[in-house]
């Protein structure tokens, strides 16, 4: 992550198709040589933003500066930055060879280089001898790495990838995850990577911006996001939480007194200002910070519940426990082999307990 | 995976039917050839024996041949301009956000409804107020009239079926707006082109009534048959002509739909 | 998500092409309705003065009514048939797993690239070795033959967007094979249906020079405007009624599109 | 799992289109009341075997029994089975109400009956008030409870499901999950479910047959499947797995030495036939298997490697390592807020340990 913090500078950017905002008032800035992604679901407007900044789409207010020059009135082919498209968008009527070559002959290079640089791309993305191939002859991962080539080929300082693993299997993904970090180190450019998927986007990305409604709801690092939510839709969308309605009775020396439907009375340690008493709040705590006992725990905080199913993951377990005053069942995550669900059957009573820092806590 | 499922079992009945189908397409089609060969003015059976006669009289019979080259000239001129006016059009409706794309479709199907013999009325008053001489250029302009919607009828899903992103990618590669329809655009659309073309060509080739009404002293083919039908001495060489159009329909058709298997779309359609 | 793109902007240019093409087509089809009521027998400008005696006459004009009731009944007939076999030849095109599908399609769009001429000789020979009499059931079948391949292409786009897991999940529910076809099959493609027959009946209706070689005494409408294109005096209640039938074929088109809304595939397109 | 343990027999059961062997000489039985899985990529004949079993496919060979009736001779409409389609197959043309009621007519059940039957179905898939809603009205989750609501009023004895949940995101695909299998624990049939899916198999079946060209692989409970797969195939489905090649130096009393390709010599204990002395064989650890440290622990099987690169999860890291002696690197799942790599960066060297019973021996 060398060079400048505002490489590129998203400025009160807002995008409205008719009565609709797709994005609204975005402001951010991206470091050049970082890995970030826009995560969010369908229809938050993370594609329209990244189609801001290809220049498929002109905004409908505030600008966008790349390198310090600002964007809108720059047409996508003389933009420095080169996409990737969700359906790959490899040219069905040209071999890979000629789809890997086809922007080089704007850049008025000669044919051996041109030469040169599609054998040099072919064989960063794997595919040295493909390069007689069609678009129809590829298998779907192959088809990917020819869209990473063909953007990759033309040099750009910003690379633009729309949700660019979304066709794979889930194996196949896993896989080019590591290769697409592994090439984004190598090549030292600047990736926006639009994903829906929350854990592709916290296993790829130095920051990650999660948008809703057009907007953006936290920019962070993957860690700072997972353990520092900002609000319970961000917590919502980056894996998995229980939370839990409680009220502010008392606020000491950094120290609240919450009262929790379902929990009892807990304390927790907080700084935050919508921390104050009276008011309304949301506890969230993650289900592998929660303990499974089959007695109550001596020091720590705990509720009583029952067991009600468990799903088995292989390498952990969820196992969902029922507790008076909630309706939904606590999720707590356990490690398979170290026997804490060992002994424990459907519908027998178990004994949730938690540590205090592993509360969150988050406006209503 | 799932190929022959249970409710996709062939059946006895399918069968009875496709020979019936095909009988009833195509016994009326094989009475040309089959009289074309037959040894006499007379077409009835039974048949009287094998000549090659009726073939060397089409050969031979100079209208009929200058008949014949009219004819392909109005197809030529008439199939590419109606496949130019409608690939403009099946583009803009098919990709520029044009409010009521709809009611656009609906108003470039209309002209399709309207019986040949009253648009041959209209374009015939047309030409006269415009004091436009009757000729083969008159014959043109009313099949190209009637080409536009098939062309557009062919294009239009084409278009649709073409991935907008490849024009972005080539785009977002460094290609102008004019580099990307040379280089992607058109090559990528070609087969739906060419069979418009085709398709185009054969509505022209076949038509009859705006030909009739619009034509000056040049005749197409299908006028001059008909002027022929009149004699029935001269319907065994009609029939030889028939015959080899009908050959070279098929030739044509077959060409067309091996055109259709590369490209955008590989369904099986029909060329319309 | 993606509405107006860079690609897709508007532009003037196409704007004034969108213009021509729709005075290309449509202005020889104004002349009908202008001409219809202009207060004169002499199709010719300058305008005369505003008159509904034209539309008068074509109401008294018995024969012309006699010729278009001949025209529906014909009309009414051929669509269905037409529909009917296409139906059965879609749906096993479609969803039968017939070894070869594409030279099927082939062996069905054929007879459409044959010259309507060329067809009605043929027929004509047909009918005569069978000693039919011609009448308007010849031409009924003769329209049969030339709207099957138009409702084909009607027809198969929509069996083939037709999901045949429906089908099974209707057997897996408890429902045998017939009741398959007329509680899900049937009502799916209806839309189709509907859209082949009104095709099928404009082409019917439109259709000129097999009516003209096949027809017995009775005449259908487009060969009793031919009969009358001789007499000038005769010229204007036929505009009268060639503004009535674009009226008319306005309407249904516009049916036609709407039901295209309803049902399988929601894109735009051609009836055709 | 109440009921007879061979309720569906399916006994040596092929099912060829033309060359292709889709399902290959397939033999095993369920249980009733059982949820039972079949896994496997795509092309493997898991959707083939479904559809024998709902009779749309006729098997070229071998016989599917049902509660003891042979099925073969038996048309769709008339077997007890219903099936949840892939994408739902719900009538467009008819609403909710009348999609459920479909197939109720063919049971020849009063109106007053049916009506009640519909509002119950409804309800059971929390749909109430949806009924006369047509398909498009309705979202990906409720389509998918629309084709199960429509499947189970028939009350079949057996309900087969096509990939039900592929169709939906990730976070309604787990919603999903835990409602299927509460819903299979209420009604108490047999439940024969195809997924590609290895999670969501291991989530909600009591057994699993892993498929693969047509035959089944292994046939097992899900613990069973990840703790003891019995090839490199099985293991490779299921799960993320390291697989090391070794050769076996030497078997004694149930203890193998084996000399491994990068793990250097290690011994594990064994009983399984094919490790004998000069063997090929394959070893094979899991990620959570394997432990970093940043020094040799004593007494515990260890390999000094050079971490290479890191993938954050959340709950957990993967961290891979490379070592030498091995062209992939070892995947290690560290626990986030264990420390365990809290203090390493790329590059730096670490120790990967593992203890004997994490070993799993498999053939070649």
């Amino acid at each position: 992550m060398s060079g400048n913090d505002a490489y590129i500078q998203i400025s009160d950017i807002s995008k409205h198709f008719g009565a609709v905002k797709a994005v609204d008032s975005v402001n951010f800035s991206i470091a050049s040589g970082e890995f970030f992604s826009l995560l969010g679901s369908s229809g938050c407007g993370k594609t329209t933003l990244l189609r801001l900044l290809a220049g498929f789409e002109a905004p409908t207010k505030g600008e966008v500066y790349i390198d310090g020059a600002p964007m809108s009135q720059v047409a996508p082919h003389k933009r420095p930055t080169n996409m990737v498209f969700q359906n790959y968008a490899i040219f069905p009527h040209l071999n890979v060879e000629a789809n890997l070559a086809y922007g080089l002959r704007y850049d008025k290079i000669e044919k051996s280089e041109m030469n040169k640089r599609v054998e040099e791309a072919l064989e960063m993305v794997q595919l040295a001898g493909y390069g007689k191939r069609r678009s129809n002859e590829l298998s779907g991962g192959q088809r990917q790495r020819v869209a990473l080539a063909r953007a990759l080929i033309k040099r750009p300082k910003v690379l633009l990838l729309d949700e660019p693993l979304g066709a794979l299997d889930k194996k196949l993904r896993e896989e080019m995850q590591l290769e697409l970090r592994a090439l984004q180190e190598a090549v030292g450019i600047t990736f926006i990577f639009v994903t829906h998927d929350q854990e592709e986007a916290l296993t790829l990305s130095d920051r990650i911006a999660v948008m809703a409604r057009g907007q953006t709801l936290q920019i962070a690092s993957p860690k700072e996001l997972y353990n520092n939510p900002v609000s319970v839709e961000v917590a919502e969308f980056i894996g998995q939480m229980n939370f839990v309605n409680a009220s502010v009775v008392d606020v000491k020396s950094g120290k609240a007194v919450l009262e929790t439907a379902g929990l009892g009375k807990i304390t927790a340690s907080t700084s935050k200002s919508f921390v104050q008493k009276g008011n309304d709040i949301v506890v969230a705590i993650r289900p592998e910070q929660l303990s499974l006992r089959d007695k109550p725990a001596r020091g720590q905080h705990g509720v009583k519940g029952t067991m009600k199913t468990s799903a088995y993951l292989g390498d952990r377990s969820h196992v969902y426990v029922s507790v008076e005053g909630r309706e939904q069942a606590l999720a707590v995550s356990a490690q398979e082999g170290t026997g804490s669900v060992g002994g424990l059957d459907r519908g027998s009573d178990v004994y949730v307990t938690w540590s205090d820092e592993a509360l969150i806590l988050l406006p209503h | 995976m799932s190929e022959p499922s249970y409710i996709d079992r062939p059946n006895r009945p399918l069968y009875a039917y496709a020979m019936f189908y095909l009988a009833f397409l195509y016994i009326p089609i094989l009475f040309l050839p089959l009289f074309s060969f037959n040894d006499s003015t007379y077409i009835a059976f039974p048949l009287k024996g094998f000549t090659f006669e009726w073939y060397e009289q089409m050969f031979s019979d100079a209208p009929m041949g200058a008949a014949l080259v009219n004819s392909l000239k109005v197809g030529a001129v008439a199939s590419v301009f109606a496949t130019l006016l409608g690939v403009f059009a099946a583009k803009a409706v098919t990709r520029y956000h044009i409010p009521g794309k709809r009611p656009i479709v609906f108003v470039i199907m209309l002209p399709l409804v309207v019986p040949g013999i009253l648009l041959g009325v209209a374009l015939l008053i047309l030409m006269k107020q415009i004091g436009v001489q009757l000729s083969l250029i008159t014959v043109t302009i009313g099949h190209i009239l009637i080409c536009v919607p098939f062309a557009m009828a062919t294009l239009i899903p084409r278009f649709e079926g073409f991935d907008k992103s490849m024009e972005e990618a080539s785009a977002d590669l460094g290609a102008n707006a004019i580099s990307t329809f040379w280089r992607v655009t058109l090559p990528m659309v070609l087969p739906g082109i060419i069979a418009s073309m085709l398709l185009c060509f054969t509505i022209s080739f076949d038509e009859f009534i705006i030909a009739f009404m619009l034509n000056g002293s040049e005749k197409t083919l299908p006028i001059h048959i008909f002027s022929q039908l009149r004699f029935p001495a001269r319907l065994p060489p009609v029939l030889a002509l028939g015959s080899a159009i009908i050959a070279i329909s098929f030739v044509v058709v077959f060409f067309s739909q091996w055109l259709r298997r590369y490209g955008v779309d590989d369904k099986p359609s029909l060329g319309i």
